[in-house]
């Protein structure tokens, strides 16, 4: 399943909520969250703005999720990603990989937040306090 | 018609985000556009010179030189930076 | 921080409180659960067992969070491990690392939990239809 | 007095989890406590005879030669399983 929202999501509800359709089928979850940072190339961040290519994205991640599904054998998946003005610590993104076998679960997360940051159509815009700057990759999107 | 789009610091630059325009005359592929729009001034002359920018033809990234037809969306990006 | 208790934990609560209190810090938080699964070699399962060593069970943890911290630049880690009877889908696991840069995070969170099931004292026994039986190393314990 | 713990399959073979014992005289590393206890009967010699039990001296793992002395706690196990 895949998300784009303006609106927060939580991790843990998230991730119970896969647990309790897994119905003992994964013996392994494995989850990755990103949140934002305070701080940015030693610069202090007030603010982070997400911009994405409605329609595109939801295309992007449903097609990141399929190739997860195709390599490796999943029980189920998740990407909620956030788009819009987001503060320090908050919630970027969620990608969640279930399988029978942990390595698999682990490998396909991994794979899917790797390929969502090259692939996926959103661009982040840090606020400083001294105006705000449109991040690059390389420069510490990592 | 087609349908233009520009994301992200592109989008700043050139100052819209969308726009609907008739396909220009002789213009069937996206180097032909790109000449086309850059025409506009030294803006766009400027910014669509950008190497490092992609683009994606009915949503999906393709290559710069790729063909193009009239109903086609059309948008140009800096490299993308999510998650 | 480590834990080893009979009780259920709640994933989403632990991550949640790990990320109220990473303050901005880490951008990525990667967790591992694991989960009681209903089938191993083809045998349906109705309990699982855990047994463990009190005392060195938790000095194994504390030392592989440690190397954890160590080896990679990490700004939380979480160990939880659950013992007693089990039932399927029942959460055995939860290992979470957070860091500045998410390959740290995937490396460590993968580091506990594949060193845990190596290292650290917990032994699983399977109640089947047909009787009990202790899982050996390599009889699907992935 | 030392303290001597077995786990999992191995308590169940020998029917006991744990026990305080005198060190044996002159018995003063692994080798010669398991040989002390085996002893003890054929479900011991041949449950203590398994060479994929591992063995904990103070909670720590020790090679099987490992010294020993009073006081010790002494705990054999098979391989783990947990995770």
């Amino acid at each position: 399943m895949i998300r784009v929202q303006a609106d927060d999501f939580n991790t843990g509800a998230e991730l119970e909520r896969l647990r309790r359709e897994n119905n003992g089928q994964a013996g392994a979850m494995v989850s990755f969250t990103g949140l934002v940072r305070d701080l940015n190339e030693g610069d202090n961040i007030t603010q982070l703005t997400l911009e994405h290519y409605p329609g595109m994205t939801e295309k992007a991640l449903k097609k990141i999720e399929a190739q997860a599904n195709e390599q490796w054998d999943l029980t189920a998946t998740l990407i909620i990603h956030r788009v819009g003005p987001l503060t320090p610590n908050d919630n970027i993104v969620l990608v969640v990989a279930a399988s029978a076998h942990r390595k698999q679960a682990f490998r396909a997360c991994e794979f899917m937040i790797d390929t969502l940051k090259t692939n996926a159509p959103f661009w982040k815009k840090e606020t400083l306090i001294e105006g705000d700057r449109w991040i690059t990759p390389g420069n510490s999107n990592k | 018609m087609i349908q233009l789009r520009y994301f992200a610091s592109l989008r700043e630059s050139l100052g819209i985000g969308d726009e609907q325009i008739e396909l220009p005359d002789g213009v069937n592929n996206l180097p032909g556009l790109t000449r086309w729009l850059q025409r506009r001034g030294e803006s766009w002359e400027s910014a669509l010179a950008d190497t490092r920018l992609h683009i994606a033809v009915n949503q999906e990234i393709v290559k710069t030189d790729a063909a193009i037809v009239d109903g086609d969306e059309i948008a140009w990006f800096p490299p993308v930076t999510g998650g």
